[in-house]
């Protein structure tokens, strides 16, 4: 690579002068080796750190939204199906995935499945549990978001708004006054009304995404 | 379809690049003194993005996927060697344009805006077309913001603006009042 | 010859005897009958936070400003103006503080009366509103007595105001959030939550009447508003019955005192006739976008502040066709300014 | 019958509208600018000292679009030298010591009779005359008369819209001497050899409407249109607009659509050369004002110094600040009542303090009135904002050169901004620009 | 190359205020408004700005003779591009939630154009000691306006500072100073204000 | 992993670096980096008093040798030396020219007949009975040329003329553009004699105008070398071809002062206060 614009006198006019080919070459590929190299050695350094930052917070939010099990699977979407193997050759950060969570006597107590849709601000990924079986929430958590500090964050930080979702059955209903009549009743955040409705929104969409696909798998593992 | 449009909206209004993620400053402050020139820089920037967008998806699909730790680097690398093409390419196609642009053109390179679309787009885990609709955003988003900041301070050229406020101090008021005024946009799109 | 003690002007020597200063004082005058209606529904906290603002305005003024501009009364209209869009309970700190930052950063920094970009007004709420989202978005409810604040008026500079106030969703909340109308009486009278100046459309629409009556508001801006906004949502309620229709669209919310006060402001409004009409319809366009598709239930103040951004662009695309030529003046590429 | 946009100021003609012309008596001196006249100015053809009669050229017209300048009363050349002009600068001047016992008498003819003179002929003689328009541009009428080759002229528009305030004289020719405007009528048209004429007069001067409709040669194409009252109704491109319903092209002339405007006074004065065989010598003057106490329309020898026309009607109140030469829309304010009446001074109007406008001037608002006052459709904001900041060629861009001047975008102005001035001052400035480039 | 204590001083402090790269020369201002609305995310990115610009710098100027003028702007970005990674991959590590919060920003020091710019019209021409003392300096300046800018807009915006509660539980929190207008507004104030000291110390001298 | 990355992007290097080794070949424009470098040298204020638009053209003239470096005025010495050494060339010779007022007739010595009101522009008052001076000719006193003059080289002086800080004029010619009375030459500072009026009447006339005008009397004309200086149209001129001539005797006998002796000083002799301002 030249760069155009360095000529010191008309008289080293000839484009790409100066400095021999071979140099240049030579010397932008020990940088090149020489920078990734660097990268290469950064990189491993801090893999495992970040690796271990990155687990732990999926292993946080699974606890949180599924009620400490003790243990959980994987599950890849392929084909239109869950199972419990990566397809072959798929790059494991590209296919959708959710967490079946089990209880220490290895029943199985609900999937934590991770959303987002815009919100107010722009889009919310939050990760709730399901037990697929019952439609029954067993908790909600926002991983991210860029609602308005003060009101749209209510979302994750009033925990009022975030308890109710243990136990509410899906489909969710958005209300201002909880009546206290239906399971599914779900009071809005007053001055955060979008955010607020936006995350039942989410976990509506995908509790009826993944409900069925939920249930087809526990239909084909309990035979 | 709903997506595309979705990202193109939120890119352009909701998300402006300038206004609300502060990327491509630079161009916003430095050249838009006049409203041509920022029409024609707004628009090299939206082509720029374009080519982003390409070589991003390019690079993530087919060559990153084994090294994702030389991501910058070969957007980087990649962004401005393309630059530099295009670059050349007006230098000796429109001198005028050239001229006006100025310096600011190899700065296309440097700018935020460029790379933090790459960086968006790869995080956000952008295909194809999706990519696309978000360079379209971004880049009319990018024009809009310069061509409206133009029209403003072309405005105040005539204007009793007090020393104190003159030069950059007013530009950033201003760019405070339409980033005040893009905020009406919030949430469109995320319709109930 | 003795002759008199002369002066020399330029021509033309007479002058049509209408002044800037008097243009505004006229303005704030018909603003009582606004202002009373803001006493009568919302009683003692309506002048309180009315007075706060203006005090936070002129204060602003004559400080930072050059000398003796606040007389020529622009500074008290954009305090009356920016009390009018505050809701009845909020601390009087926040509506000066509103008015100081509205005349300083909307209008002195930008070398005060006439070269301003964005009305200051609207700058102050919008950045009141940006704050403090939580209490300007804090309506109490219409009636009661006089001398009842209607919130915590007298929260310290900085504090919080305290949460105890009978508070009532707008119609605009009430219908985007609830899928709940309001009685257009209610509306055209005022009896509805909301601003202490947005609920009386009918008060506003007289006093706007009188003004463009004498030609201190250019009538074309209100219509343009008041007709895109009719069209565009009587098409999208016939489309989708959910959707408000024309009339509570027109005058919930602060659109009739944003069409008829707000967006009439000479300054930051376009220069040109046609500039108007275009100014207007992207004010009502941009209105109901953001009412029906934007995360807000109001969308006025960031429709007019939207378009205070165009307006040089609507000025510059809109210059006047020269006697005797084909053409305009030169826009786009010649460059006109303004 | 109108034009688009344009004011409507308080007329004012009150005070005069009803006084019969009358003849001032001749002043102890008069001074003769050599520059009275759009063009060149006249060549001096007198020495100090040299005795002239009432009608003797003291200046030759040189070349064209120029004309002579005669002596208004017979006396004794005391001086040539530079001498206050109405418009503000000083002038070479002829001073002129009348001759006080001077019969000041009708000579022979100086001005051939019109009959029989072919239309290049008449030119000719109305140049020696020293006609100009009397509207207050001052164009040399002549060459007005002698349109381009290429060019034919199938109307004659005479103005009687006399939109300034205070103004009366043409108002007053008009319902005094209807017959001498047709006669005048009757020689344009054989000089341009056009057949048809169009008098414009604003309907608030019903009585000349009727005066010049009774009086209508029946051989003559004229006919007399009403025109709606609205400031700058008199404007050459207005009135065309007016009556022939066309627009003149921006910075053509009006004989480019095929008319020719000339003022009812210009008319009047022509007819009157023809048949007194006298030069221009002597115009009819609006003198009013609320700041004069005894307003009046006066036929005045040019050159008459102003205080000598002011004396004439009993002289200043106390209240009077501003004197004005011309109509308060246009006219100019004078420093120096030395200064001579001359050709093209239609009125002097003395305003009042409380009639002058306010010194206090804020920014622009941009409430846009003076773009819907303009009757070019210009936008006198924009320009104004140009002005205040010196960018000269971008005012140029914007049309600054289609500017007529006529004020009244400073007339609505609320923020008192004196437009029009700063657009003088930027023709000026623009002007010298391009002097100092060439 | 023994550069004269009071030339190194001036290598030093120059970036500081004289000719510190935000408030004077308008340099990386894209950064300095997204991440300033917390004090935390403001130390973070000066410090991994501070560290790219001397390594960068550092590297620069030792490579000064090696670099052929021809691919020096290719080098510069590589070697900066390589810092870069360095910082992100080690913030990542070290503050996740703080490299988080920070967004893409970290990776766009690479395109700052006080790195690049320091680079090309310093580090290229001077000593590696002089390049340093350079980058300590105007690493500092930066951060220190992020200090400034982040401070007024967490205390303004939060009622905090670092996090920790500062007035109490009634204190009314300015938001819009964390959303972005805050970010023009908090930047504009600081410009006019510094442009009314300087005007009113110039009118001072003056009388 | 190491030997992976090197292969992307020397891979990417290598395909880029072909893509603009071509480009390179087939776009490229040359433009002498001489110009950029003079440029940068010079003030950058574009002020034109070299007679070309703006410092870059002076640069690319510089750089062509079609103007001589020391032909800026604004630039300092050093500068000039630099950008000579730069090129090779010689800095050249510049004189030193300053602007000259033609009138003095301030305040003090020439009234004015009516009171103008609007507008405080020369420009504006010019139009409006020519400002209402007494004098025609002279100057308005409203600064047009102050406002003009980027370098602050005029101040406005007690009797509201403008004084012009030979220091720090440029000779840029912006007063002369701005002033619409014309009062303004650009001269070298040497040139000792000058007539500070252009009021075109003469005798008492014009003393009855303003105290200092020149009246056209002559006498300067007979004391001066023959020819040096006449009396054309009421106001005595200077021939500058000659001015070598010029000795201070012609000044001696003017009764009005209108022709002054300056001897390469600055016009006005400052007032006490603009003499404090000036030293403050
Ligand atoms: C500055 C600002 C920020 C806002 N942020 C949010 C937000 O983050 N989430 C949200 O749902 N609504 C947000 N809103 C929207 C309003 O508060 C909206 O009126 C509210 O969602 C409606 O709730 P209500 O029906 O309880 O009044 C914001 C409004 C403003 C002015
Ligand atoms: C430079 C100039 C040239 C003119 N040439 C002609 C001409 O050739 N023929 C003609 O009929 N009128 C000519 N006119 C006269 C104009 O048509 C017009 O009558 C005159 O300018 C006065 O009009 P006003 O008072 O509306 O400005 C000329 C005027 C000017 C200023
Ligand atoms: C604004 C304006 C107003 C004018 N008003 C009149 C008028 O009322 N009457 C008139 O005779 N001429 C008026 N004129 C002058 C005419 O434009 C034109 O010069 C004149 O009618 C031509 O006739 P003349 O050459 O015989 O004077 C006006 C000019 C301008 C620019
Ligand atoms: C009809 C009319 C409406 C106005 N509306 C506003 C307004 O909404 N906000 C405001 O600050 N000033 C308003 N003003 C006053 C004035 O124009 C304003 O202070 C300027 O924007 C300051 O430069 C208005 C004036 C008029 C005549
Ligand atoms: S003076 Fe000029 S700009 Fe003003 S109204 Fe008349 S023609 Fe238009
Ligand atoms: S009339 Fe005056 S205030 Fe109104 S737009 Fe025109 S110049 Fe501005
Ligand atoms: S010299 Fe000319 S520009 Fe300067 S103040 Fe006098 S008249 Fe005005
Ligand atoms: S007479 Fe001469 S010196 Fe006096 S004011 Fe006039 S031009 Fe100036
Ligand atoms: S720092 Fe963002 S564009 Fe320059």
């Amino acid at each position: 690579m030249t760069t155009a614009h360095a000529h010191p006198s008309p008289a080293a006019s000839a484009p790409g002068s100066g400095t021999p080919s071979w140099r240049l070459l030579t010397i932008l590929s020990l940088s090149g080796a020489l920078a990734g190299g660097l990268i290469v050695s950064a990189y491993r350094a801090t893999l495992p750190p970040i690796e271990a930052h990155r687990a732990a917070r999926v292993e946080a939010a699974i606890r949180e939204v599924l009620k400490l099990p003790a243990r959980w699977d994987t599950l890849y979407l392929d084909r239109g199906a869950l199972t419990k193997r990566l397809p072959d050759g798929a790059n494991p950060k590209a296919v959708e995935r959710v967490f079946l969570g089990f209880d220490s006597n290895g029943n199985p107590v609900g999937a934590a499945i991770t959303a987002g849709r815009p919100g107010f601000a722009d889009i919310i990924n939050l990760i709730f549990g399901l037990d697929p079986t019952s439609g029954t929430l067993l908790g909600m958590k926002v991983l991210t978001s860029k609602e308005t500090p003060g009101l749209g964050d209510k979302i994750y930080r009033d925990s009022g708004f975030v308890r109710q979702f243990r136990g509410a059955v899906a489909p969710l209903k958005g209300v201002k006054d909880v009546s206290g009549k239906s399971q599914s009743e779900v009071a809005v955040i007053t001055g955060a009304t979008i955010s607020s409705r936006t995350v039942i929104r989410i976990i509506n969409e995908a509790t009826a995404r993944w409900q069925p696909l939920l249930q087809a798998y526990r239909a084909k593992a309990t035979p | 379809m709903g997506d595309l449009a979705w990202i193109l909206i939120s890119a352009l209004l909701v998300n402006n690049f300038v206004l609300t993620l502060f990327l491509g400053l630079c161009p916003f402050f430095g050249v838009t003194s006049r409203v041509s020139t920022a029409v024609r820089l707004g628009l090299a920037n939206l082509f720029v993005l374009l080519l982003t967008a390409l070589c991003a998806w390019f690079l993530n699909r087919f060559v990153l996927g084994e090294a994702p730790y030389l991501r910058l680097i070969a957007f980087i690398v990649v962004i401005a060697s393309l630059v530099q093409i295009v670059e050349m390419a007006i230098k000796k196609w429109s001198p005028v344009l050239f001229r006006q642009l100025g310096i600011y053109l190899p700065l296309i390179t440097t700018n935020c805006a460029i790379l933090g679309l790459a960086i968006f787009q790869t995080n956000r885990g952008y295909g194809f077309w999706q990519g696309m609709a978000f360079a379209v955003g971004a880049g009319l988003g990018l024009t809009l913001a310069l061509v409206l900041m133009a029209s403003i301070r072309e405005r105040l050229d005539v204007a009793d603006v007090p020393a104190v406020a003159r030069g950059t101090g007013i530009v950033l008021i201003i760019a405070a009042c339409l980033s005040l005024a893009f905020m009406g946009f919030a949430g469109l799109g995320s319709s109930l | 010859m003795t002759g008199p003690h002369l002066v020399v002007t330029a021509s033309p020597h007479l002058g049509a005897g209408d002044t800037t200063p008097r243009i505004m004082w006229q303005v704030v005058a018909s603003l009582l009958p606004v202002i009373a209606a803001a006493a009568w529904f919302f009683g003692v906290s309506a002048l309180l936070v009315i007075t706060a603002s203006v005090a936070g305005a002129v204060i602003a003024e004559r400080v930072l400003g050059r000398e003796g501009t606040v007389a020529d009364g622009s500074a008290i209209l954009t305090g009356l103006l920016l009390g009018l869009t505050l809701p009845a309970g909020l601390p009087l700190w926040m509506a000066f503080l509103g008015g100081g930052f509205g005349i300083g950063l909307g209008k002195l920094v930008f070398g005060g009366l006439g070269y301003n970009v964005f009305n200051p007004a609207l700058v102050g709420r919008a950045f009141l509103q940006a704050a403090f989202p939580v209490a300007i978005t804090t309506w109490p409810v219409t009636g009661g007595r006089f001398w009842t604040l209607r919130g915590d008026n007298f929260a310290l500079p900085g504090w919080r105001a305290a949460t105890d106030a009978v508070t009532a969703a707008t119609p605009l909340g009430l219908q985007k959030f609830e899928g709940k109308g309001t009685p257009l009486r209610e509306l055209l009278v005022g009896n509805t939550g909301g601003s202490l100046g947005e609920t009386a459309a009918i008060v506003i629409l007289l006093c706007g009447a009188y003004l463009a009556w004498r030609g201190y508001l250019n009538w074309r801006i209100p219509s343009g508003i008041f007709l895109t906004v009719a069209v565009l949502s009587a098409t999208l309620h016939g489309f989708d019955a959910r959707l408000p229709d024309a009339p509570f669209m027109l005058f919930s919310g602060g659109l009739v005192l944003g069409a008829v006060y707000m967006a009439t402001d000479m300054v930051t409004a376009p220069v040109t006739n046609a500039g108007r009409w275009l100014y207007a319809a992207g004010i009502g366009v941009l209105v109901v976008v953001i009412r029906i598709w934007g995360g807000l239930p109001e969308g006025v103040m960031y429709a007019i502040l939207l378009m205070n951004a165009l307006v040089p662009l609507c000025n510059r695309a809109t210059q006047p066709r020269v006697f005797g030529t084909g053409a305009r003046q030169p826009g786009a590429a010649g460059g006109a300014i303004q | 019958m109108s034009f688009r946009h344009g004011i409507h100021p308080p007329e004012a003609k009150e005070l005069t509208r009803a006084l019969p012309i009358r003849r001032m008596p001749f002043p102890d001196e008069v001074v003769l600018p050599l520059r009275q006249h759009a063009g060149k100015p006249a060549r001096l053809c007198v020495k100090v000292g040299d005795h002239v009669e009432r009608g003797d050229k003291v200046g030759e017209a040189d070349g064209f679009v120029s004309v002579p300048i005669h002596a208004s009363a017979a006396g004794t050349v005391a001086a040539v030298e530079w001498w206050p002009h109405p418009d503000g600068s000083m002038a070479e001047s002829v001073r002129l010591r009348v001759d006080r016992f001077a019969p000041q008498v009708a000579r022979p003819r100086l001005v051939p009779h019109w009959e029989g003179l072919t239309p290049a002929q008449v030119v000719a003689a109305v140049q020696e005359a020293g006609v100009v328009g009397l509207g207050g541009a001052a164009f040399p009428t002549h060459v007005k008369l002698a349109p381009p080759k290429d060019l034919t002229v199938h109307t004659l528009i005479i103005n009687g819209a006399e939109c300034e305030p205070y103004l009366t004289s043409d108002h007053r020719i008009m319902v005094e001497f209807p017959e001498r405007v047709h006669f005048g009528i009757r020689v344009m048209l054989h000089a341009m050899n056009a057949k048809r004429c169009v008098i414009g007069v604003e309907k608030n001067k019903p009585d000349a409407i009727a005066a010049l409709q009774a009086t209508i040669p029946p051989d003559l194409d004229v006919r007399v249109l009403p025109l709606t009252v609205k400031y700058p109704q008199g404007a050459e491109k207005m009135l065309v607009k007016s009556v022939a319903g066309v627009e003149v092209p921006s910075g053509k002339l009006p004989v480019t659509v095929g008319v020719v405007v000339q003022n009812v006074g210009s008319v009047a004065a022509i007819a009157e050369v023809f048949e007194t065989g006298l030069p221009l010598i002597e115009r009819i003057v609006t003198v009013s004002g609320h700041g004069l106490r005894r307003p009046a329309n006066l036929i005045v020898p040019v050159g008459t110094k102003l205080k000598d026309v002011l004396a004439q009607c009993d002289g200043v109140s106390p209240e009077a600040a501003e004197v004005i030469v011309g109509g308060p829309m246009m006219g100019l304010a004078q420093a120096n009542l030395d200064a001579p009446v001359i050709k093209g001074t239609t009125g002097i109007v003395v305003l009042t303090g409380r009639e002058t406008r306010g010194v206090a001037i804020y920014p622009c608002i941009h409430c846009g009135r003076c773009l819907d006052a303009c009757p070019v459709f210009l936008n006198p904001s924009l320009l104004g904002d140009l002005a205040r900041t010196n960018r000269y060629e971008e005012m140029a861009a914007h049309h600054l050169a289609d500017c007529m001047l006529c004020g009244s975008c400073a007339y609505v102005c609320p923020s008192n901004i004196p437009l029009s001035q700063m657009f003088q001052a930027g023709k000026v400035a623009l002007r010298r620009q391009l002097a100092g480039a060439a | 190359m023994a550069a004269a204590p009071a030339a190194s001083l001036e290598d030093l402090t120059r970036g500081l205020w004289r000719e510190n790269p935000v408030l004077v020369q308008m340099l990386g201002l894209c950064p300095t408004l997204a991440v300033t609305n917390s004090v935390a995310n403001g130390i973070a990115m000066g410090v991994a700005t501070l560290f790219v610009l001397l390594g960068s710098n550092v590297l620069v100027a030792s490579l000064r003779t090696v670099i052929p003028k021809e691919v020096r702007i290719t080098s510069y970005i590589l070697i900066i591009a390589t810092f870069v990674t360095t910082a992100d991959f080690t913030l990542e590590a070290l503050v996740p939630r703080i490299h988080a919060a920070l967004g893409p920003f970290v990776a766009l020091i690479v395109v700052n154009c006080i790195i690049l710019g320091r680079a090309e019209a310093f580090a290229s021409r001077v000593s590696v000691r002089r390049a340093a003392l350079d980058a300590i300096g105007m690493g500092t300046g930066f951060t220190m306006v992020l200090l400034m800018m982040s401070g007024v807009r967490e205390v303004l915006g939060s009622g905090t500072l670092l996090g920790m509660a500062l007035f109490g539980g009634r204190f009314e929190p300015w938001v819009i100073m964390v959303l972005p207008p805050g970010g023009f507004l908090t930047l504009g104030i600081f410009l006019l204000l510094l442009a009314w000291r300087a005007e009113r110390r110039q009118r001072v001298q003056e009388a | 992993m190491i030997l992976q990355a090197v292969l992307i992007l020397g891979g990417i290097g290598l395909v880029f670096g072909v893509c603009i080794a071509l480009a390179n070949r087939r776009l490229w424009v040359w433009e002498d980096p001489r110009i950029d470098a003079v440029a940068g040298m010079l003030p950058n204020v574009n002020c034109g008093a070299c007679g070309l638009p703006g410092c870059r053209a002076f640069a690319e003239q510089t750089v062509e040798g079609k103007i001589a470096p020391a032909e800026c005025t604004v630039a300092d010495a050093g500068v000039r030396q630099a950008i000579a050494d730069y090129l090779g060339v010689d800095a050249g010779q510049a004189v030193k020219r300053v602007a000259r007022l033609l009138c003095a007739g301030g305040s003090d010595v020439a009234p004015a007949r009516a009171e103008y009101r609007g507008l405080a522009t020369c420009a504006a008052a010019a139009a409006v009975a020519g400002g209402g001076k007494g004098c025609t000719w002279g100057c308005l006193g409203l600064a047009d040329c102050e406002r003009a003059c980027d370098f602050e080289a005029i101040v406005m002086g007690e009797t509201g003329l403008p004084v012009v800080i030979p220091e720090k004029c440029t000779a840029c010619g912006d007063c002369v553009d701005a002033c619409p009375k014309e009062l303004f030459v650009v001269l070298p500072l040497e040139y000792p004699l000058l007539v500070q009026c252009r009021n075109l009447v003469g005798g008492d006339a014009a003393l009855e105008q303003c105290r200092v005008a020149c009246n056209a009397c002559g006498k300067c004309v007979q004391d001066a070398a023959p020819g040096l200086i006449s009396v054309a149209s009421g106001v005595a001129v200077v021939d500058y071809g000659r001015i070598g001539e010029a000795t201070a005797a012609a000044v001696a006998r003017c009764p009005t002062g209108a022709i002054v002796w300056l001897a390469g000083g600055a016009q006005f002799e400052q007032t006490p206060a603009l003499a404090q301002r000036e030293a403050a």
